[in-house]
């Protein structure tokens, strides 16, 4: 199976994952990211989503976690419970959750330590790492700070710039809005769409804010306790009710509900 | 319903205050009692060579001073690698008394209960002191100033005069009612109080745990950031976690001190200290019982080792490096193998064993 | 056949017990003795060969049949230099019933020292620290205490040396061990010694002696007593070459003369100087296999017997197990040809008559071995011994220190 | 009731002002947001008032007492609690346990009392549970009682951390994006009981928080936070049609 | 005048010989934040396969210190696969337990070859004269101690702060997981960082041996006396091993020169390390040139 050509870049085929050797997170996840697209990947916490971006990128043994059934292809060679170094070499490269940015290290060091797997020679990984600034000027100022002193969003540029010197074919983001201010995920959202268009690098994001993520994708799937529940071009998506109530929290009748309604319902329930 | 308190099935709480208790059920009650009567009973039914009475002696002593550094760094999550000073401390606290008063006065031939106790205090309050750079210090740099205060209490020891630099100072033999307890009835004698000194340390250590004082040791190992917030100042905490360590140690030292009938310096080195963190890992961190299983263990596997150490050096007669490094490296492997196969130590194989027998004679 | 079997069997077992009750009287004993000391840990290079002299002396008088067909069952034991365990080792021979006590290191022999009373068991250390026989009965040094030999020493240089008062450093170990003969030293001084103690050093584990060496050199120390281990002493000693202090010569004019006491010297501190070792003064009461002496031919013959390699054959701690073992064998022995029990009151009695007529001479020491109710420091006789051309040599003849008689 | 009052409080990091001159009252009774972008100093203004920073200028008062230089069991032993924006709890143990080491300052009772667990310090110790529980109720928690809290879910761990701050029965709750990285179902959970613990609890409430919608429905008082900066307040409606506070914030959408 | 002149020198030889003693600690450190106790045998078994080789072999001594730096290399590199590996993530007790029960088999071990219990010394292969510059004196020794440990150190700071593959092993003590998701592998970084420390171990074994003889108690002491060192020079700085070793060899030698002797001390340079490291621990908690943990609340 892990040699068929199946056209796409990426394809999950029916993962589970078991975390020591107990707990399952994910029950048959299957998807597939198509080359040069945005494919989002939504769902709510615990859903298993920064599991199923683990197990492609190959960061499931430092929490003890194992694919036992299923397999992964990327560029058609098999990447089931590959190491991470192998699936970087390979070309695909994860962003993680919560802007682990290497704290002791200043903001270049960061961006240039990203270019660890390449051997294509100095040149082109330095004028990458020129390009970097292009894309993050504000990056370029604060050069020399110790990244661990600098906000949240210029911690999440920073680690994307870090995985983009990799010169990924696919780049995995792992809820790049996290705790980030509206203003600054949409900044962030749009470098993305920027990076994919520019660099013809193929993006899958993992997110929480569906609004958003489902705006700036070309596809979407949505999972919930460790399955894919639905999947589809993302603006059949935004327009599927069920996602707008529970993924958007907007009511049918188009408006937003107040807190505070769900409150005094909800406390009626609790009496009952 | 009536409630079962014999067995753990059957039995629930009706308040609060039964949930906190020791024992869950009146058969572990009993259990426990039955073993302690056992533990005062078989020295009189078995004749027990002295050689082996010191080497139990010594275990119980060890036992002492681990709990004393199982709630240090067990519980409060502060290494040190200083007990052996801490040990030192309560056993010079006797020492001085002896060197300034003589050996042989009453205060030290009667009065030993107040000894122990003394010593225990003193051994608190060097505890205390040491701690004091837990007010800043952190992790590995806390660890490193314990092993800073092990050198330098060796240091001062080994040149004060008045610690007779280091070499023994003896310590009188105790009365007890019956009159001085002499070479043949010493080393029972300083089991069975040894023994109890035991029962009232563990006692009073249980109790600790399940109440604020206890709780904020633990705290402060979790998540200082947090204890903080809570209102317990994680300076302090640690101060206090250090002079609660320094009391056990000072009360081994103590009795450390009457079982050899002397105190020097060669009881209480780094390697001592060493090896009482060994015996705190093996017992397994952060667990009452560990502080029993470990002592037991690593005193256990020394004297085996040196046994097949003698052995050994019997058959390679004419090259007895092999038994020579037999001891380090059976230490060694032990603590190794310890900490990559079982890191919660023996007291998890307890752990087991006693969620089997739980809910006898029903099972899952 | 059931009960011829039976009968065969209860035939046997009597005739077993009848022949073993006619054998009891003229059956051959076995006479316990322990040793306590470091094979591991600190002092395992002195204390290793220092158990196989213990150990092939035994074996020796074994096969040569020195007690006739009695038996001697040294148990040996290791207690990595610390005391709790020496204590344990010695509650282990006493069960076991042994009637005479090897110790090793000076920290033991005075943790103990209460038991060794209690117990009254004669004990032999390998520790010659004076204060060892303080407040004691039983303790019996091997030979004279490293006070004894460190005032030989000041004695020798007083005689040597041409000037005014030579002045003397003190080079110690920072233990019991090294602090004990310094206050001696002292009082030979009060007594009327000519020579003045500048300095007593307790060194640490320096990587470098610079300092001290300097210091001593600019306060015109001229000779420099050692009393600790060979590694320390075999630093300074590379260290005084590098600064160009050390004397190539006794008593040298500007420049420090090292001397040494027992366990400075010896093979294993050439091989840890070298070079820097050349001109080193020593002085011990064992004769060298260095040198041409019965001693020394009768201890290479028992280690190619007992396949010791040339390390431990040539060794001074070598001779030094060997020679405790020869007192301990000699006492056994004498109680026995008396025909008394080999009990420890007896072998005690035995040992404090060792005097006069009656004095021991081991083979590999420069002395005969004389104890007594108040003299219980076996060896007095002295030999001086110096590096030449990578080995020790003798030099002069032996002596006994006279001071030392005179502090006592 | 007591009021806190922060002013022009400045705290500087090696030349970089994370606060400047910021000025705010907190009102007794009520639930007051902070809100403003990522880095705006939101956090670092929580740090200041429970006492693990120390602002560099201004000062902090609640009723009598000076905050300013307090550390943080101080100022939670004047019954100002705090729930953290990163996940502090003590991640080893039960969430029982967890609640207990919350009600550390309110147990009176002597280390010798303790020593032999008789008299006063049972008896305290007993009371303190029922305490516990009655929070484990509130917060509804009751499943996962003997639960080891890393085992828990985010979110559960999140309400944990809330249910632990009010375990120290405070008069002023500090919660720190209490409801980042949830979905909208535990969002409107979390709302419920912030709400409760205020209107049924009469504990004042102070809130920072991300998701406008939660904050605009909820609070009674708005501050709005940039590069450190106070750049607006007042009632929801006042800070929404601030044009400020629009366009450092939403931005033009 | 000339006696403080050579307590500085001596004090500067003992001191960069500390540093590259303690050179090791910070590499393991700072790649894998554990604190290597058994670092001090590892010292020895460099100094035993140099004399090895040298002597017993009969390669040439140059030869055979280079050959001594590659066997410690790849034996540093065995030991972190066989015991260090598993401890990824556990706690710094255990891990500091587990260097502890290391330095208890290397014990062992070297206890089984012959020097574990007798001496040697390594023959004299440079000129015995010393060097004198004044009435300063410095031997060739030493020189040729300093100058290897000057060389090894730069070195050492160049590859961190400069080449990428340095900068992932600072990365990787940052922050694993991170680390891995660009592609560095985390298991040979530890690896590496053993080796290398195992590396500078045996340069170190090396020099101390030529100085001091081949006695197994000296060597493996100097794990013990480092600590001082390496805590004071903060643990993960090569420039604060540095001034740490110098600023250590100074007290040490000044203590000798000025404090022994006088008013009844003795032996102080062996606690007043100790001391110092204490007063200084107060005064700043991450040592001289530790980098503070970035801590957000």
């Amino acid at each position: 199976m892990g040699n068929s050509t199946s056209g796409n870049l990426l394809d999950v085929n029916n993962i589970e994952v078991v975390y020591n050797d107990i707990i399952q997170v994910l029950r048959g996840v299957s998807l597939s990211v198509t080359e040069g697209k945005i494919v989002a990947l939504l769902g709510t916490n615990g859903a298993g989503k920064t599991t199923t971006l683990r197990a492609i990128s190959g960061l499931l043994k430092p929490e003890n976690g194992l694919i036992r059934d299923g397999h992964i292809s990327f560029k058609n060679t098999d990447i089931t419970n590959k190491l991470g170094t192998h699936v970087v070499k390979l070309g695909a490269v994860m962003v993680p959750e919560g802007r682990r940015v290497f704290k002791h290290l200043t903001v270049d060091e960061n961006i240039r330590v990203g270019s660890i797997t390449r051997k294509d020679g100095s040149k082109n990984i330095r004028s990458d790492h020129d390009r970097m600034y292009e894309y993050f000027p504000r990056l370029k100022e604060i050069k020399h700070r110790l990244a661990g002193y600098c906000s949240g969003g210029e911690q999440q540029m920073i680690a994307i710039g870090r995985a983009l010197m990799a010169d990924p074919e696919m780049l995995m983001l792992d809820e790049p809005s996290l705790g980030l201010a509206p203003l600054l995920v949409r900044e962030i959202f749009d470098n993305i769409r920027l990076i994919n268009r520019e660099m013809d690098t193929t993006i899958l994001v993992v997110e929480q804010n569906a609004k958003i993520a489902l705006e700036i994708s070309d596809y979407a799937y949505i999972m919930e306790s460790g399955k894919i529940v639905l999947e589809g071009s993302s603006n059949e998506l935004q327009d599927n009710p069920d996602v707008k109530e529970f993924y958007m929290g907007i009511t049918q009748g188009g408006g937003r509900k107040s807190f505070k309604e769900v409150k005094s319902y909800k406390r009626r329930k609790r009496w009952m | 319903m009536a409630v079962n308190r014999w067995l753990a099935t059957g039995n629930y709480f009706t308040s609060y205050r039964d949930e906190q208790r020791i024992f869950a059920t009146h058969l572990n009650r009993l259990f426990f009692f039955a073993f302690l009567c056992c533990l005062f009973v078989w020295p009189l039914l078995f004749e027990v060579s002295n050689k082996y009475m010191l080497v139990i002696d010594n275990i119980l002593i060890a036992i002492v001073a681990i709990i004393g550094l199982n709630l240090l760094t067990g519980f409060a999550g502060l290494i040190s690698i200083g007990h052996a000073a801490f040990v030192g401390v309560g056993a010079y606290c006797l020492a001085s008394f002896a060197r300034v008063i003589g050996d042989e006065h009453i205060l030290i031939t009667h009065a030993w209960p107040v000894m122990i106790i003394l010593s225990g205090l003193l051994g608190a309050v060097f505890g205390a002191f040491v701690g004091l750079p837990a007010l800043r210090l952190k992790h590995l740099y806390l660890a490193i100033a314990t092993l800073s205060f092990q050198m330098i209490f060796e240091w001062t020891i080994n040149s004060m005069t008045f610690f007779n630099q280091g070499q023994t100072i003896s310590v009188g033999r105790v009365f007890w009612f019956t009159g001085q307890v002499m070479r043949a009835d010493h080393y029972v004698f300083w089991y069975y109080v040894v023994l109890t000194v035991i029962i009232i340390c563990w006692f009073m250590a249980s109790n600790l745990l399940r109440t604020r004082y206890g709780r904020s040791l633990i705290a402060v190992r979790d998540n200082d950031r947090a204890a903080d917030a809570m209102g317990m100042h994680p300076g302090l905490t640690k101060v206090y976690a250090f002079a609660l360590g320094g009391f056990f140690a000072g009360v081994a030292g103590a009795l450390h001190a009457y079982l050899y009938r002397g105190v020097g310096i060669e009881s209480f080195t780094l390697h001592h200290s060493i090896s009482y963190l060994a015996m705190a890992i093996v017992g397994g961190l952060g667990t009452l019982n560990g502080s029993f299983w470990g002592p037991l263990a690593i005193r256990t596997l020394d004297l085996q080792v040196d046994n097949l150490a003698e052995k050994a050096g019997h058959i390679f007669s004419a090259n007895l490096s092999l038994a020579t490094a037999l001891r380090p490296l059976a230490f060694g492997l032990v603590i190794v193998l310890f900490l990559m196969f079982e890191p919660r130590g023996i007291a998890n194989w307890w752990r087991i064993v006693k969620s089997y027998t739980k809910l006898w004679p029903f099972k899952y | 056949m059931k009960t011829n079997k039976k009968v065969l069997i209860c035939y046997i077992a009597a005739s077993f017990i009848l022949f073993a009750a006619a054998l009891q009287p003229a059956a051959a004993q076995t006479y316990k003795i322990g040793l306590s000391l470091a094979i591991t840990g600190p002092t395992s290079d002195a204390g290793v060969p220092y158990s196989k002299g213990v150990e092939d002396y035994f074996k020796y008088a074994n096969d040569m049949k020195l007690l006739g067909d009695d038996k001697l069952d040294c148990m040996i034991k290791d207690d990595a230099y610390k005391t709790d365990v020496t204590k344990r080792n010695f509650e282990e021979f006493l069960d076991q019933g042994i009637e005479l006590y090897l110790n090793y290191s000076t920290g033991s022999t005075l943790g103990l020292k209460k038991d060794f009373e209690e117990e009254k068991i004669p004990t032999l250390p390998a520790s010659f620290h004076a204060g060892n026989l303080d407040d004691s009965n039983y303790i019996f040094l091997p030979i004279v205490s490293y006070s004894g030999q460190l005032i030989g020493l000041a004695e020798y240089v007083t005689k040597m040396h041409q000037g005014e008062t030579p002045k003397v450093a003190m080079f110690i170990h920072p233990s019991a061990f090294g602090r004990g003969p310094v206050e001696d030293l002292k009082k030979a001084v009060e007594a009327g010694l000519n020579i003045e103690i500048v300095e007593v050093v307790e060194h640490g584990k320096d990587l470098d002696n610079t300092a001290m060496l300097k210091r001593l050199s600019s306060k015109g120390v001229q000779y420099v007593f050692c009393h600790t281990v060979q590694s320390p002493v075999a630093t300074m000693l590379k260290d005084a070459q590098r600064l160009d202090v050390a004397a190539s010569k006794f008593g040298e004019n500007g420049k420090m003369t090292f001397l040494g006491i027992h366990y400075t010297g010896g093979n294993d501190l050439i091989a840890l100087a070298g070079d820097a070792s050349e001109n080193f003064f020593w002085t011990t009461s064992y004769t060298l296999t260095s040198e041409d002496t019965d001693g020394a031919r009768i201890q290479l013959e028992m280690a190619k017997k007992y396949g010791r390699d040339d390390k431990i054959a040539n060794s001074h701690n070598y001779t030094n197990g060997i020679m405790v073992a020869q007192i301990a064998v000699e006492a056994i022995r004498r109680t026995k040809a008396k025909g008394k029990k080999i009990v420890r009151e007896n072998l005690y009695e035995e040992l404090n008559a060792m005097n006069g007529m009656n004095a021991f001479y081991p083979v590999t020491t420069v002395g005969p071995v004389t104890y007594s109710k108040t003299d219980r420091q076996g060896v007095d006789t002295l030999q001086l011994y110096k590096v030449k051309n990578g080995v020790f040599r003798s030099t002069g003849s032996t002596f006994t220190s006279e001071y030392y008689k005179k502090i006592q | 009731m007591t009021k806190l009052i922060v002013s022009d409080v400045t705290l500087s990091f090696g030349g970089l002002n994370a606060l400047s001159s910021v000025d705010l009252v907190i009102q007794p009774g009520l639930i007051t947001s902070v809100i403003g972008p990522n880095g705006a100093g939101k956090t670092s203004l929580l740090n200041c008032i429970s006492g693990f920073y120390h602002p560099t200028m201004g000062t902090i008062t609640y009723g009598n007492h000076n905050l300013t230089k307090s550390s943080p069991h101080q100022v939670s032993n004047l019954g100002i609690a705090r729930a953290f924006q990163n996940l502090e709890l003590f991640s080893g143990m039960s969430v029982l346990d967890n609640l207990l080491l919350a009600r550390h300052n309110n147990l009176k009772y002597s280390f010798l009392s303790a020593l032999i667990y008789y008299g006063k310090a049972s008896q305290i110790e007993a009371e303190n549970r029922a305490y516990v529980e009655e929070i484990i109720d509130f917060m509804e928690l009751e499943p996962y009682r003997h639960k080891t809290v890393g085992s828990l879910s985010y979110g559960v761990q999140k309400r944990v951390e809330v249910a632990r701050a009010l375990t120290m029965s405070p008069k002023l709750l500090l919660l720190d994006e209490p409801m980042a990285g949830m979905n909208i179902e535990e969002k409107e959970d979390v709302v419920r009981f912030i709400v409760d613990i205020q209107q049924e609890r009469g504990i004042t409430v102070v809130l920072i928080e991300h998701d406008l919608g939660v904050v605009m429905d909820i609070s009674n008082q708005i501050y709005v936070l940039d590069f450190g900066e106070l750049i607006g307040s007042g009632t929801p409606e006042e800070v929404a049609a601030n044009p400020k506070v629009i366009e450092a914030y939403i931005g033009e959408e | 005048m000339s006696y403080f002149l050579q307590l500085v020198v001596s004090g500067i030889v003992v001191g960069s010989i500390y540093a590259l003693s303690a050179l090791g600690f910070v590499l393991i450190y700072k790649s894998s934040r554990v604190i290597n106790l058994a670092h001090g045998q590892i010292i020895a078994s460099g100094c035993f396969i140099t004399y090895a080789l040298n002597v017993w072999v009969g390669i040439p001594i140059y030869l055979a210190f280079v050959l001594s730096l590659i066997i410690t290399f790849f034996l540093a590199m065995g030991v972190e696969r066989l015991f260090l590996r598993r401890l990824i993530g556990e706690p710094i007790i255990s891990v500091i337990m587990v260097t502890i029960g290391l330095m208890s088999i290397l014990d062992g071990i070297i206890y089984l070859t012959p020097f574990g219990a007798e001496n040697f010394s390594f023959p004299e292969f440079l000129p015995t004269t010393p060097i004198m510059m004044g009435d300063v004196s410095i031997s060739w020794t030493q020189l040729v101690g300093v100058i290897i440990t000057a060389l090894l150190i730069g070195g050492f700071s160049w590859f961190f702060k400069k080449t990428t593959i340095g900068i992932a092993k600072r990365a990787v003590a940052d922050d694993q997981l991170a680390a891995m998701s660009i592609g560095v592998s985390v298991p040979k970084v530890f690896g590496l960082a053993w080796a290398t420390a195992g590396l500078t171990a045996a340069a170190a074994g090396g020099i101390i041996g030529n100085i001091t003889g081949l006695n197994f108690d000296t060597l493996h002491a100097v794990g013990i006396t480092v600590f001082p060192v390496v805590i004071l020079g903060g643990l993960d700085s090569i420039l604060g091993a540095v001034v740490a070793g110098i600023i250590m060899g100074l007290i040490q030698q000044f203590a000798g020169g000025y404090l022994d002797g006088n008013w009844g001390l003795n032996s102080t340079a062996e606690v007043l390390p100790y001391i110092i490291l204490l007063i200084i621990l107060l005064i700043k908690p991450h040592g001289l040139f530790g980098t503070h943990e970035i801590e957000r609340v």
